[in-house]
């Protein structure tokens, strides 16, 4: 009983301080919301914290979470993320005229979704997960009303998304009909039991395909990535920084255990269509991302692109790549928070700093600036030795050992067309010229963000072992569990 | 795949788009024949545009045609409500531009008539207040008491509405035998049932709640808007002409002029128009008592020519109406005919000043502003 | 009832049981409605009117039958015989269907209305769930008929009258809660049968939390009801008649049947939940004089709370939406959720209940009442109608 | 379950739920929709499960779908007026829900299911065996729900209230008539 309440004890925290959070805001005289801020970066830290003090093995609660590895890693990469989102945001908010002491609270709870989704081993939990962070990021997508752009973000990604989580669900409902259990080892259990056939195999492979779908929505995977670019536009910088990485890593974390744990007896059935899935997706990022002209819109069909190489490592499905995985959702974090992070930490009223040529001549203005933003271009590209490169090592590593040899030279060329586009943004920075109205200095949260980023990115590239061996250690259990 | 965000026409999608509402001319809180073009966004009123006109009979032109003395049962058809004061403004501006002076005993019983006449108009006020507000029983009782105030009219004159009871040059009778002493007993009765009203409605929670703090009128937005009456005094201006322009007795009655203090809002909120039309009927009651008491013989009325023909000249009189300060502004030409009449009333300013209060007010409130500004319809329009 | 019929079947064998459950239910639910509810309505809008007018100071209506108690039916028979317009413009089918649908909901309320020990159409183990599930098909109903009368007063009715409902179902629901925890049970006869008929076993008084309880289920219960001081959707000052002003002849009266019917709802609710229903001393062993005294007792109670509500409704003025609304969530909802903790807290600290608290509940009810029926005679001599008579006969 | 009730009930749901899709006029979309849940709410009563029959009614003929109602009336949406009425889009979107209504129809007549035994205790259905589900086996649910619930107030909060605090409000900034005290 005490480590059942233990091992809840850090989603207990972290929901009462979502809580605590709603209620200082309401008493907040500042109206930058600095305190706040500060309180939530706190919040996450303490729940970070709690987490790993508490993490045991065992399903608690009905099973329906595990404190477990796996969790344990999410949860520290996803209140990392959302603790430097909320420190990008600080000095941006006001001057995008978003007054509202709720994007604090909405932030942290998406956080709490995310951690539950990472937790879950009950596809009812997971959902509720999913739906706690989709609702949260709906109303930050949008938490700029005057702004039509945000406006339309919001709208589209929620009608969207609430179509993808009917899919979802819908997917949960026939699963349940046919093994009986929402719990992913029991489900796991049924399908490996029994021999489905016919019929009963029929609605099980709809069921899967539901489930897939409805993931495929949130991790914006082709063909159901069409709202990313909008709603990654139409965001308020911070707010997509979050999603590109915080939001992507639940959305993984939730699928992961989905597919290699619950729906491990299907692997058959699922293998192709997640290879086609993996390679659709990451072309098409690529190949749509080289035609862009505003630095928001690329980045979220890099955002896509990077989508599929991740699959592939789900794809593979193996231990090794499902750690690669795990590790390569780090190292993304680390360098798409950085990109977003100079671009609101330079962004100021009236200028939206969105579009590729506003950072002409960066390198003249704010050298340290472009010096970040070229790190995480590279790394973003694949350049050793930055994360990003031994991100795509070990995931192409892994689906090689798993025999998808097709599947990574399709990566590697991919790869190759991405660097046409994040160099051009360097070349932009370093060799066009400055306009005539220079930027405004960074501001000062949002650079000691960037440099704490570009340091991670780094750190991961050339020592990337002590994230590599937890995050190994983190998913040997899941396929074990 | 871009969301479209306009309707062919242009309109954006997220606008919201206000409620247009016709609150009359048939509606049952109009107090008459009132129309108001209310655009609310859910409950909440952008602007609630008045609409007058309705009930326009040409009163005015009319008496061009009907003569000076043939005009007063008009004057009852101005403000029917309280049609003694009406009576009494025609009257003081024939007598001016004819040089008649009023015997002493005939401005007495004009007093009278006129006080009792502003306590039943200010009665119907009051319980119409309560019965917009939603409560049904206050109406009643106030309908009850006026019903006494009827009869004791209708002794005097024969009529229980429209009176017909001045005459240019005094009043059509004197009072009737006993009719001091009925009028006093009606005040013993009728001051404690002021107070009744006030235990049981103004201090009502609900009834303060609904009207305190709402459609506050400032002292400079009432004077800037020129209302007059108890919705001036409301808003803080002691200003009476009973007092400040004085006319007939009234400069030998010892009386208050009550204005709004803000006691549960602020100056100049619904509650406080309604106040000030509680505490005028017992300062009413009061004038009422000292008049009896110092009735003097003599004749009410002076000689006046049955064919009545007034010098050519203009004259404008002011008359403190139930609805404050009635101006009529009359020029003769020295024929049997006045050659233009010109009324001014209290409601029609009050009904100008609706749109400006309404924006931001709710529905509910609208019906509560009305009633607190005793808007008389016939006297919007005449 | 099911104990009778089956008597019945049994006495005749040749007929399947089945059946005579089917016609029995059926016959009397048909009884309950001709022969109770629809004069229950109608008697209660003839009382209503009688006590608004002895309030105002006014006879109220005289003419027909002694003291004008017919006027119900003669109200009533005029209705239907009157032309029942349908407005050009409106929703036809709608129109016509919305006050079928508010009857409804207010009819099928009485299937699990306990009217004595043994007369309940059907005593449901959700019973009270049951009939706040049921009486929202009234919202729909009058939502229906806001806005297929196509008429902005109307729809401003039928949406105030929906908001109105739901919003105060949260507090009602709230306040029925303490019951259900000290019970036991959600079926009206177990809620019932675990008070008394003395009042110091009646569950308003089992401790301030309950009697608090109490407060919010008839001021919520008025709300729901649509009475003032919550009538805002049918506000005459506002909204002209609210969601009913296109609506004539029968379809109106319809409206006005349920509103007056679901007032005799809200009064056996009130006595149901607080104040031990039909619970009689057993005085006697015969069934029948036992049922019809508990159907008396039951009777005389909900028309007592029937009473106060046209009290309230000849006495108090109406509130604004937005204080309505205030009223509802900022009030109604924190107090009920306190009194719902507050007496789980009580159960687990005096699980039997405390019949000294019960005593001083009882005594301290009864000294408010003591107090303020002084007050009501004070003013009744203060207000000196003596003179009254004298100027009308001065005047005549 | 006796099919006498069973079949007109079906018809009555199926009937109102092709009455939500098919209706052009949103207000009896809506009312149609509360038509089918309310036979729903007589399914569950006839599957003895008579605590969600009176939650299915209270949550969603009573609350959801009123509100629903309420939106769509104050919107004073015409039948769908401006958005959507292109042929294709249309064809598209019943084409896809066709194959999938379909597909599911084909292969759950034909499932298995169907022969699998029910036994239902005989306090299947009842608030204290409901209860013990809620808070036990499903607590983290539960709860979780109630924080997913908050969210969405939350969000709807911030989306829905005005804040006046920056420009292209200019309503705001209008006099209003009501004095600070009485609008706060």
């Amino acid at each position: 009983m005490t480590q059942a309440i233990n091992s809840g004890l850090p989603l207990i925290v972290a929901c009462s301080w979502a809580l605590l959070l709603i209620v200082v805001e309401m008493f907040s005289g500042d109206r930058r919301f600095v305190g706040v801020a500060w309180m939530g970066v706190i919040g996450l830290a303490v729940t970070a914290a709690m987490s790993v003090h508490y993490a045991s093995v065992p399903a608690v609660y009905g099973n329906a979470l595990a404190l477990d590895g796996y969790a344990v890693y999410f949860n520290l990469l996803a209140c990392t993320l959302g603790a430097a989102a909320m420190l990008l945001s600080i000095d941006y908010l006001g001057d995008a005229g978003i007054v509202r002491g709720e994007y604090y609270s909405l932030m942290f709870f998406a956080v709490i979704g995310v951690v539950i989704m990472a937790a879950a081993t009950d596809l009812i939990v997971m959902f509720i997960g999913l739906e706690t962070m989709s609702m949260a990021v709906y109303v930050l997508a949008g938490i700029r009303k005057s702004d039509l752009r945000s406006n339309e973000a919001a709208l589209k990604y929620f009608l969207l998304g609430a179509l993808a989580s009917a899919l979802l669900l819908y997917g949960v409902a026939l699963l349940y009909t046919i093994t009986g259990s929402t719990v992913l080892a029991d489900v796991s259990k049924a399908l490996s039991d029994t021999q489905h056939a016919g019929a009963d195999h029929l609605v099980l492979l709809l069921a899967t395909g539901l489930v897939l779908i409805g993931f495929g929505f949130k991790i914006a995977a082709v063909p159901f990535h069409l709202w990313a670019p909008d709603v990654y536009e139409g965001a308020p910088t911070t707010v997509t920084a979050f999603m590109a990485t915080a939001v992507k890593a639940g959305g993984f974390a939730a699928l992961m255990r989905t597919v290699l744990v619950a729906l491990a007896p299907m692997r058959a059935e699922l293998a192709p269509v997640l290879w086609g899935a993996a390679a659709v997706t990451m072309t098409l990022g690529n190949v749509v991302a080289l035609r862009q002209t505003s630095l928001k819109r690329m980045l979220a069909y890099s955002s896509i692109a990077h989508t599929g190489y991740l699959l592939v490592g789900v794809t593979a499905g193996t231990n090794e790549a499902g750690s690669s995985v795990l590790f390569y959702l780090a190292a993304y974090g680390a360098m798409n928070i950085g990109a977003f992070g100079v671009m609101a930490a330079l962004a100021r009223r009236g200028r939206g700093c969105e579009k590729i040529s506003d950072f002409s001549g960066l390198a003249q203005t704010h050298p340290a600036m472009a010096c970040a933003m070229a790190l995480f271009m590279l790394s973003l590209t694949g350049i050793p030795p930055l994360g990003g490169f031994v991100g795509k090592l070990y995931v192409f590593t892994a689906a090689m050992h798993a025999g998808l040899v097709w599947l990574v030279v399709i990566a590697a060329l991919n790869s190759v067309v991405s660097a046409a586009y994040y160099l051009g943004v360097v070349r932009t920075m370093y060799f066009d010229n400055a306009p005539a109205d220079v930027l405004p200095p960074a501001r000062p949260y949002a650079a000691v963000v960037v440099a704490v980023a570009a340091v991670v990115t780094i750190l991961l590239g050339v020592a990337p072992s002590p994230v590599l061996g937890s995050a190994a250690r983190a998913f040997s259990k899941v396929l074990l569990g | 795949m871009s969301l479209e965000l306009e309707f062919a026409d242009g309109r954006d999608v997220f606008a919201t788009e206000d409620m247009v509402l016709n609150m009359g001319p048939q509606h049952p809180s109009t107090h008459g024949v009132l129309r108001f073009i209310i655009r609310a966004d859910g409950e909440v009123m952008r602007s609630a545009k008045a609409d007058v006109g309705y009930l326009h009979r040409s009163i005015e032109k009319i008496a061009e045609k009907v003569g000076w003395h043939g005009f007063m049962p008009y004057t009852d058809r101005v403000d029917y409500v309280a049609a003694m004061t009406t009576n009494q403004a025609w009257a003081m501006a024939a007598e001016v531009l004819g040089g008649v002076t009023v015997p002493r005993r005939g401005e007495y019983c004009r007093v009278i008539a006129a006080e009792l006449g502003r306590i039943c108009s200010h009665l119907l006020a009051a319980g119409a207040m309560g019965m917009d507000i939603g409560a049904i029983t206050p109406f009643t009782h106030a309908v009850r008491e006026r019903e006494l105030i009827n009869d004791l009219l209708e002794e005097l004159c024969g009529a229980r509405l429209t009176f017909n009871y001045m005459r240019i040059g005094g009043v059509a009778w004197d009072l009737p035998p006993g009719f001091g002493a009925k009028v006093l007993r009606f005040l013993d009765h009728f001051e404690p049932y002021v107070d009744e009203l006030d235990d049981l409605l103004s201090g009502n929670k609900i009834y303060i709640e609904r009207l305190a703090n709402v459609a506050v009128v400032s002292r400079e937005r009432a004077i800037a808007y020129n209302l007059v009456g108890p919705n001036l005094r409301a808003s803080g201006v002691k200003y009476d002409i009973r007092k400040h322009l004085p006319y007939s007795v009234y400069p030998e009655f010892d009386f208050e002029v009550p204005i709004g203090e803000g006691r549960h809002g602020s100056v100049g909120d619904c509650w406080d128009r309604y106040i000030v039309r509680l505490h005028e009927m017992r300062q009413s009651a009061r004038i009422l008592r000292q008049a009896i008491d110092g009735l003097p013989e003599g004749p009410v009325i002076a000689k006046v020519p049955r064919n009545y023909k007034p010098a050519a000249g203009e004259v404008h009189v002011h008359v403190e109406t139930p609805r404050g300060d009635q101006s009529w502004y009359v020029v003769a030409d020295g024929t049997e005919y006045p050659y233009r009449v010109h009324i001014r009333t209290g409601s029609f300013a009050a009904m100008a000043m609706i749109e400006e209060l309404s924006r931001g007010l709710m529905i509910a409130d609208l019906v509560a502003l009305i009633a607190s500004f005793d808007i008389v319809a016939p006297e919007v329009d005449r | 009832m099911r104990a009778y019929l089956d008597a019945i079947a049994a006495g005749y064998p040749t007929v399947s049981p089945a059946l005579v459950y089917l016609i029995g239910m059926l016959a009397f639910g048909a009884l309950v409605v001709f022969v109770f509810i629809l004069p229950v309505a109608g008697i209660t809008s003839w009382v209503e009117r009688r006590v608004w007018a002895r309030i105002q100071s006014r006879i109220g209506p005289n003419r027909v039958g002694p003291g004008g108690f017919l006027q119900w039916l003669a109200d009533g028979l005029k209705n239907l015989l009157k032309e029942d317009v349908i407005p050009a413009a409106v929703d036809v089918p709608l129109f016509r269907i919305a006050p079928y649908v508010v009857v409804a909901g207010f009819v099928a309320a009485f299937v699990a209305l306990p009217f004595a020990g043994s007369l309940i159409i059907a005593d449901l183990n959700i019973g009270i769930l049951y009939i706040s599930a049921i009486t929202s098909l009234v919202v729909i109903g009058i939502l229906m008929a806001g806005w297929s009368s196509n008429n902005k007063w109307s729809m401003l009715g039928g949406i105030r009258s929906a908001t109105q409902i739901i919003c105060y179902e949260i507090p009602v629901g709230l306040s029925i809660f303490p019951v259900v925890l000290l019970s036991g049970t959600l079926s009206m006869q177990g809620i019932i049968s675990a008070q008394g008929w003395a009042p110091t076993s009646w569950h308003m008084f089992h401790s301030p939390f309950l009697f608090v309880s109490f407060l919010l289920f008839f001021v919520g219960a008025l709300a729901e009801g649509n009475r003032t001081p919550f009538d805002l959707p049918e506000a005459d000052s506002e909204l002209v008649a609210g969601f009913a002003t296109e609506y004539s002849g029968m379809r109106s009266l319809l409206f006005f049947l349920a509103e007056w019917g679901n007032l005799y709802v809200i009064g056996v609710l009130v006595s149901t939940l607080f104040m031990g229903g039909w619970q009689v001393p057993h005085f006697t062993d015969n069934g029948v004089v036992l049922a019809v005294a508990q159907f008396a007792t039951m009777f005389v109670k909900a028309y007592f709370w029937v009473f106060v509500a046209m009290w309230v409704r000849a006495t108090l003025p109406r509130v604004r939406v937005d204080q309505f609304m205030t009223l509802c969530w900022k009030y109604m909802v924190p107090i009920g959720l306190v009194n719902v903790v507050g007496t789980a807290t009580m159960m687990v600290v005096l699980p039997q209940g405390s019949i000294v608290l019960r005593w001083i509940m009882v005594a301290m009810t009864a000294a408010i009442l003591v107090q303020f029926a002084r007050r009501v005679f004070f003013h009744l001599r203060r207000a000196n109608y003596g003179r009254l008579g004298r100027i009308s006969e001065g005047a005549a | 379950m006796s099919p006498l009730a069973f079949y007109p009930l079906a018809f009555v749901c199926i009937a109102s739920a092709m009455g939500v899709v098919l209706s052009r006029n949103p207000v009896r979309s809506a009312l149609s929709l509360v038509a089918s849940l309310f036979c729903l709410a007589v399914f569950y009563v006839f599957l003895q499960a008579h605590l969600v029959a009176a939650l299915q009614i209270i949550v969603y003929a009573g609350a959801v779908m009123v509100l629903f109602l309420f939106v769509i009336t104050l919107l004073n949406l015409e039948s769908d007026r401006g958005l959507g009425e292109k042929p294709v889009l249309s064809a598209i979107g019943f084409g896809a829900g066709a194959i999938v209504a379909g597909g599911l129809i084909a292969a759950l007549s034909r499932t298995s299911l169907g022969a699998r035994a029910v036994t239902l205790v005989p306090t299947f259905g009842t608030t204290k065996v409901l209860a013990r589900q809620l808070f036990g086996d499903y607590l983290v649910a539960f709860e979780l729900t109630s924080m997913l619930l908050l969210v969405a107030v939350v969000g709807a909060v911030v989306l829905a209230k005005r804040d006046g605090s920056y420009e292209g409000d200019e309503q705001e900034a209008a006099v209003p008539a009501r004095s600070e005290e009485a609008s706060h």
